[in-house]
């Protein structure tokens, strides 16, 4: 939008919120690329040589980093697709169908917006026990799929498309699955990356969840697996070797998000069109 | 024999009736107009055919065959929606095929059927392109084709021209009426322009308040309107309706006064016509032309002039303050403000009995 | 609809009711059961009423913990919100440079809480931190962030903005993409300024993005936990200590789960309040849930 | 999506895979951080450094010496409670976990973790082998609930060079205070003379290091911190006494306020202050620090137990134990854990390397353990050294409200009677709450 150039000062401000922003990126990596004895009390040897990529050798040597990245990328990823499937089957029938207690049940999920994660972790952590769910990676997952936001969000989304579109699919023959599958389904693309985009950040992003669910190591996701190696006493001496650590743990949702970037703003901006 | 038969639909949208004991029998081949204003329930009709809407009673069948409760994609109906309706994220050839490829129809048939729509529609050159990279008119055309290539018996089709531009308008009305001679289909068009509905249908159903109110050709419609509303809703201008008494007389034919005192000498029949006021007069404008004051059966005063080159339509207001609409020559002279007279011609007049149904003047026949 | 009057509709939707019942539904009935007993994590129980209740109304640690969760919400929401919206006002445009800050500002938020608390305690550790050593140089004394009970909830607050900012910038590039591009020319016409064309073009226009922004944000600040247990430890004195911290310690750490439930339901009744309030205010719940 | 999903399904049924072999697998759950990236495939003991390196090679060594057997380690957060705490609420917890020994009574009581006796007889162990503090750590009703592994405790450690140039020195040892007003003067010569520091504190994000002194200080002057299973005596002369010291400390900025563990650590290896009262697990790095040329640490480096400052010379000490939740287990993983006791308490010297006591008296006693630096210095601690009463539960989340209340108070933030107070009314009301 050619609207207004920014003005100096303008600039000036960016740049310096850009260098916030990235300053203390640049200081982890600096971290990283230093031998972990060298920075045993002097974390400001970070700023000059020699660097060293032994930290990230380490890592692909013996590490269980790899591993925890594995577990964060399953579930972010099992957790995102479930909660498109979920949400988008759920919101077709919210969307389009009708069906005894329809208004009851999209009433329900709507009140489950107000309803914090944590209000219902504890005894979800109980239920999870019964099941023999934790350290697994269901365990993982389920809790993420049934976020209300999905269905009210995705359920909005339908409603905006024309009702025209699915008569006459069921004119053109199509059973109610072909409807949702062929016709509405591909036009709510826009929505789905969106939800998507969401869904996986606050997946890989989650903490507390995974904290007392996963609590072998082998089933740990980055976020646990790091907090565990982040004891103070590794701040001290394998500090380098930490920092290599959320580097690397970073690195593969950092380039997805570049390679994608222009896709996911325009998906979200698809998300109002209409 | 009937293609479609309704018999006695009655739906209602929780407690508020849209439709009300409707029935109506359609030809093989025929071009059938549903015309009213909005919320007449002829969209809703139409909706009940292609089995878009349940029905609460009645029943609807194709062919003889009982279709109401089948779902929609197994009629053997099409359907052409107001605004195209086509599927965004599919090719034009995607979208022709879509329903054929529910029906499992082979898929060199497939690709027959949407060759031979396209080369007839003129759409070969868009057929791998998206809806969202087609002018209006050449989505109409897609969405006509969408229903052609399914060979349905009968073609539904709701306001398909309200959303093109008048000169596209034209142009299209004119395709479709070739279209329904190359098919071996019946059309059911939903509209509430009467013109659309005069030109293209053999027989106008006109519908308001949940009820049919008639059925006929265009000009019987037109000359033989069967109560007020359907007087009113066709032709254009509204036909004047001014209240009129039974003037005592002998005659075979009525003879009514009007409000002004003045009189007027139709070719109604007498006979069947109740009996003191509360009748009205009805006037087409072509029946009421201008003279000087004094010299036609009542005397007004011109409130609004039209001039459409040919012709001009004159709105004037009788002494007793109704309003008539009255043509004169496309020069006339009058002004805003001039008074005039009118000449009714009685003879074509139309009366209608305080229960709106009309009376028409035997010579019309 | 034809055929549609059914069960068969129940089909779409069951997958996700079932589950939603199963992990949210019962669990939230269940925890409100729980909040009404003295019970430990191993379920050795006993119901009490609402003595947990008593007992949270009664304890200063849980209110100062919500008054910290309220403070620290305050401070993020609208800092956050402005701040994203200023800078996808600024980096709305189709160059490589705005592209590529945009990436900047968008890179925090792919990092998880763990390495964001890790990161920040270098940025803000009086001793060893970056902006110590800032301090430092420009001669000052290092502002204790970690460990002044008046500084540690903005130290909070402002690690949580330098997170939280991507996802709100995002929504709001992409709520200016939906306002038509005639709509300024018309005001450019007007000749409106800058200032006017803001306020009655793009913040109208934006109303929608801003109010979900306002409303995601606050649910999730309200429930700031990663944070404050691993760079502060709720310290000092609990003057970081938020809700959920609170929740967590006690339930795990103190084992008492019916006590801890009693905290959540209050938790889940305050965000519940809010966010209707919030819904409320915005005075336009229909449209938010009606239209698109 | 289509195309992410094969690739899932495929990962995860990589992931659920189960491991077909037939050793016998105990899961093993502990702290001491992570560190396979340094020493994940090594075996040699000696040369591992730390209480992680040691741990994670001594781990290795019994894989590698017991190929029928499996040891599979989870390493978590420290302390880890809250995610056993989840664990056994799941009822899934591991076959061995590290506890502190103040923390096995929360478990014991609930009848989570088995005793061990059976196990320690299978090993050879004999209790009369532990020393005194490690015995009473893990035994609740003449019942051991876990093999000892060693007492650990507060220490000053100490920069003679700094002391030095404060003319602190004496026949080569540094001088440490006698009494609470020795100590206030004896910082207050250091921090005249060198301009440092007298005490490095980690009061940001560790409660433990006030609850410590608090501890220590109140058991030295004889003061019964925990009247019955059910109470906690805080709010006493001897508990004001204490609070007040170090809120005199720190009122007369003689000890750092802002720092966290990391910070203090830091500041000591830098030579940035006297003395760095921390624990015994510090022992091993700092060390190594003074054997570095170059490094500020080099070569001023000594360590003794805290001073006594009133009263008697006591200070509280804990201990890590091997614990062995209770849960199904077949004869051959009690076997298996059995070796793995044995093997522990065979190496429990080089345990010991880390800084820590050992829980051998034997080790302790060994000229081997006395050799190793410092440890001459530090020995008195197994004497001196008391742990809390087992009978008392909720002791990890006690030391967070007592540390919590005191750091507060020591840094000026709160009263000291009010902390102290505040401090007695939460873990009473935490006390009155166990079922």
């Amino acid at each position: 939008m050619d609207r207004g150039r920014l003005t100096p000062v303008g600039w000036a401000a960016l740049l310096l919120g850009a260098l916030i922003m990235v300053a203390p990126i640049v200081w982890t990596l600096l971290l990283s690329l230093k031998h972990n004895g060298e920075l045993v009390g002097h974390s400001g040897a970070a700023l000059h040589g020699p660097y060293t990529l032994e930290n990230y050798a380490a890592i692909f040597g013996n590490s269980s980093t790899l591993r925890w990245l594995l577990n964060s990328a399953i579930v972010a990823l099992g957790t995102t697709a479930g909660v498109l499937v979920l949400a988008s089957l759920a919101s077709y029938g919210f969307a389009r169908l009708e069906f005894p207690l329809r208004r009851t049940l999209f009433v329900i999920v709507l009140l489950g917006l107000a309803v914090p994660s944590q209000a219902v972790i504890l005894p979800q952590h109980q239920l999870f026990a019964w099941l023999h769910l934790h350290n697994s990676y269901p365990g993982l997952i389920l809790p993420g799929l049934i976020a209300p936001f999905s269905v009210f969000f995705m359920t909005t989304y339908m409603r905006g498309i024309p009702r025209e579109l699915d008569e006459a699919a069921m004119l053109d023959g199509a059973s109610r699955f072909t409807v949702f599958w062929k016709v509405i389904l591909p036009l709510t693309a826009p929505a789905q990356s969106t939800l998507a985009v969401f869904t996986f950040l606050g997946s890989w992003n989650d903490y507390w969840w995974p904290l007392i669910s996963a609590t072998h190591s082998d089933m740990y996701t980055l976020t646990v697996g790091l907090a565990a190696a982040q004891m103070n006493y590794a701040q001290t001496s394998g500090l380098g070797y930490l920092m290599a650590q959320a580097v690397f743990a970073s690195l593969p949702i950092f380039v997805v998000y570049i390679a994608f970037q222009k896709q996911i703003v325009r998906a979200m901006a698809g998300t109002a069109v209409r | 024999m009937a293609t479609l038969e309704l018999s006695n639909i009655r739906k209602a949208y929780g407690g508020t009736p849209v439709l009300d004991d409707v029935s109506l029998s359609v030809a093989e081949r025929e071009f059938i107009a549903f015309l009213g204003p909005s919320g007449s329930g002829k969209s809703t009709l139409l909706r009940i055919i292609a089995g878009l809407e349940t029905l609460d009673a009645g029943e609807v069948r194709l062919g003889g065959e009982r279709i109401d409760p089948l779902p929609p994609g197994r009629r053997g109906v099409a359907m052409v929606f107001q605004h195209y309706a086509l599927y965004p994220h599919m090719s034009v050839r995607e979208n022709m095929a879509f329903g054929l490829r529910n029906a499992r129809v082979p898929r060199e048939e497939i690709e027959a059927r949407v060759a031979e729509a396209a080369r007839v529609l003129e759409i070969e050159a868009q057929l791998d392109k998206k809806p969202a990279q087609m002018s209006g008119g050449q989505r109409q055309r897609v969405a006509i084709g969408r229903a052609i290539v399914k060979q349905p018996r009968l073609f539904l089709l709701d306001e398909p021209l309200s959303n093109l531009d008048a000169a596209l308008r034209m142009r299209t009305r004119v395709e479709l009426a070739q279209l329904r001679q190359r098919v071996d289909a019946a059309f059911i068009m939903v509209t509430h322009d009467q013109a659309e509905a005069m030109t293209l249908a053999d027989r106008i159903v006109v519908m308001n308040d949940r009820r049919i109110q008639q059925v006929g050709a265009p000009m019987e419609i037109y000359s033989r309107p069967a109560n007020t509303f359907v007087a009113r809703f066709v032709g254009s201008p509204a036909m004047t309706l001014a209240p009129a008494a039974l003037s005592d007389g002998e005659g075979p034919f009525a003879r009514v006064r009007l409000a002004s005192g003045a009189e007027v000498e139709t070719r109604v029949p007498r006979a069947g016509l109740p009996a003191g006021d509360g009748l009205l007069l009805g006037l087409r404008p072509e029946m009421v032309s201008v003279t000087a004051p004094g010299a036609g059966t009542a005397d007004a005063e011109v409130m609004l002039l039209e001039r459409l080159g040919e012709r001009t339509l004159v709105y004037a207001r009788l002494a007793g303050g109704q309003d008539v609409t009255a043509e004169d020559k496309g020069d006339s002279p009058l002004r805003t403000g001039d008074r005039i007279g009118l000449r009714l011609d009685g003879a074509a007049a139309h009366l209608f009995g305080p229960d709106g149904a009309g009376h028409h003047a035997e010579a019309a026949r | 609809m034809n055929g549609a009057r059914d069960w068969r509709g129940l089909l779409f939707v069951a997958p996700f009711m079932l589950l939603y019942a199963l992990i949210l539904v019962f669990p939230l009935f269940r925890g409100l059961w729980l909040s009404l007993n003295r019970v430990d994590l191993f379920g050795d129980g006993r119901f009490v009423g609402a003595a947990n209740y008593v007992r949270l109304a009664n304890d200063p640690i849980f209110s100062t913990a919500l008054l910290n969760t309220f403070k620290v919400t305050l401070m993020i929401v609208p800092v956050l919100t402005v701040l994203a919206l200023l800078l996808a006002l600024a980096l709305n445009n189709a160059g490589r440079g705005a592209a590529l800050l945009r990436g900047i500002f968008f890179s925090s938020a792919v990092l998880s809480v763990t390495i964001v608390t890790l990161i920040w305690r270098f940025v803000l550790a009086p001793d060893a931190g970056l902006l110590g050593e800032a301090w430092k140089a420009a001669g000052w004394q290092p502002l204790a962030f970690l460990s002044d009970p008046h500084l540690v909830l903005p130290a909070l607050a402002i690690t949580t903005i330098w997170w939280s900012l991507g996802l709100p910038m995002l929504l709001f590039l992409a709520g200016l993409q939906q306002i038509p591009h005639d709509m300024y020319e018309a005001a450019a016409l007007d000749n409106a300024s800058r200032w006017t064309t803001f306020r009655r073009i793009t913040v109208p226009a934006l109303r929608r993005t801003i109010v979900l922004v306002v409303m995601l944000q606050t649910a999730a600040q309200l429930q700031l936990f990663g944070q404050s247990q691993l760079l502060t430890a709720g310290g000092p004195s609990g003057a970081s200590r938020t809700a959920v911290l609170f929740l967590f310690e006690t339930a795990f750490g103190r084992w008492e789960l019916g006590y801890a439930s009693a905290a959540a339901e209050m938790l889940f009744l305050l965000i519940l309040a809010v966010t209707l309030a919030q819904y409320w205010a915005t005075g336009r719940g229909r449209e938010a849930s009606g239209a698109r | 999506m289509r195309r992410l999903l094969p690739l899932l399904l495929a990962a995860l049924a990589l992931g659920s895979c189960a491991r077909g072999d037939d050793r016998t697998h105990i899961y093993l759950q502990r702290f001491f951080g992570e560190c396979g990236a340094e020493y994940g495939g090594s075996t040699d003991v000696a040369k591992a450094e730390g209480e992680c390196g040691i741990m994670t090679a001594l781990i290795n060594r019994f894989n590698a010496e017991n190929p029928d057997l499996s040891v599979d380690v989870n390493v978590v957060a420290w302390p880890g409670y809250p995610q056993l705490t989840a664990q056994m609420a799941a009822r899934d917890p591991p076959d061995l976990v590290t506890m502190h020994e103040g923390v096995i009574s929360d478990y014991a009581a609930k009848g989570l973790l088995e005793p061990v006796d059976a196990y320690l007889a299978q090993a050879g162990i004999s209790i009369a082998r532990f020393t005194e503090a490690s015995r009473q750590g893990v035994t609740i009703g003449g019942r051991a609930y876990g093999l000892p592994w060693d007492t650990h405790g507060g220490l000053f450690h100490v920069n003679t060079a700094l002391f030095a140039k404060a003319g602190l020195m004496k026949g080569g040892k540094p001088v440490l205070p006698n009494s609470a007003e020795e100590l206030i003067a004896q910082a207050r010569q250091f921090q005249q003379r060198t301009g440092k520091p007298y005490l490095l504190q980690s009061n940001v994000g560790d409660p433990a290091y006030a609850a410590r002194n608090q501890y220590s200080y109140m058991m030295a002057q004889g003061a019964a911190l925990f009247p019955d299973a059910r109470h906690i005596r805080l709010d006493t002369a001897e508990g004001r006494r204490v609070g007040a010291f170090f809120r005199r400390i720190n009122a007369e900025r003689l000890g750092t306020l802002n720092m966290d563990t990391p910070a203090a650590i830091a500041a000591f290896v830098n030579g940035e202050g006297g003395i760095y009262p921390t624990g015994t697990w510090m022992i091993g790095s700092f060390q190594k620090e003074a054997e570095t040329p170059g490094r500020p640490l080099y070569a001023s480096y000594a360590v003794f137990p805290y001073p006594r400052l009133w009263g008697r010379p006591l200070e509280f000490v804990s201990g890590h134990a091997w614990v062995v939740p209770a849960r199904q287990r077949s004869p051959r993983q009690r076997a298996a854990i059995a070796r793995f006791f044995r093997f522990m308490a065979a190496h429990n010297f080089d345990w010991a390397r880390t800084g820590h006591i050992p829980a051998f008296q034997a080790v302790l006693e060994s000229a081997a353990f006395r050799a190793l630096p410092h440890r001459a210095d530090i020995a008195p601690l197994a004497a001196i050294g008391r742990p809390l009463p087992t009978n008392v539960q909720r002791q990890s989340a006690i030391e967070g409200i007592v540390g919590e209340e005191m750091a507060a108070a020591s840094t000026g933030q709160k009263p000291v009677a009010a902390a102290l107070a505040s401090a007695e009314r939460r873990v009473n009301e935490l006390l009155s709450q166990v079922n």
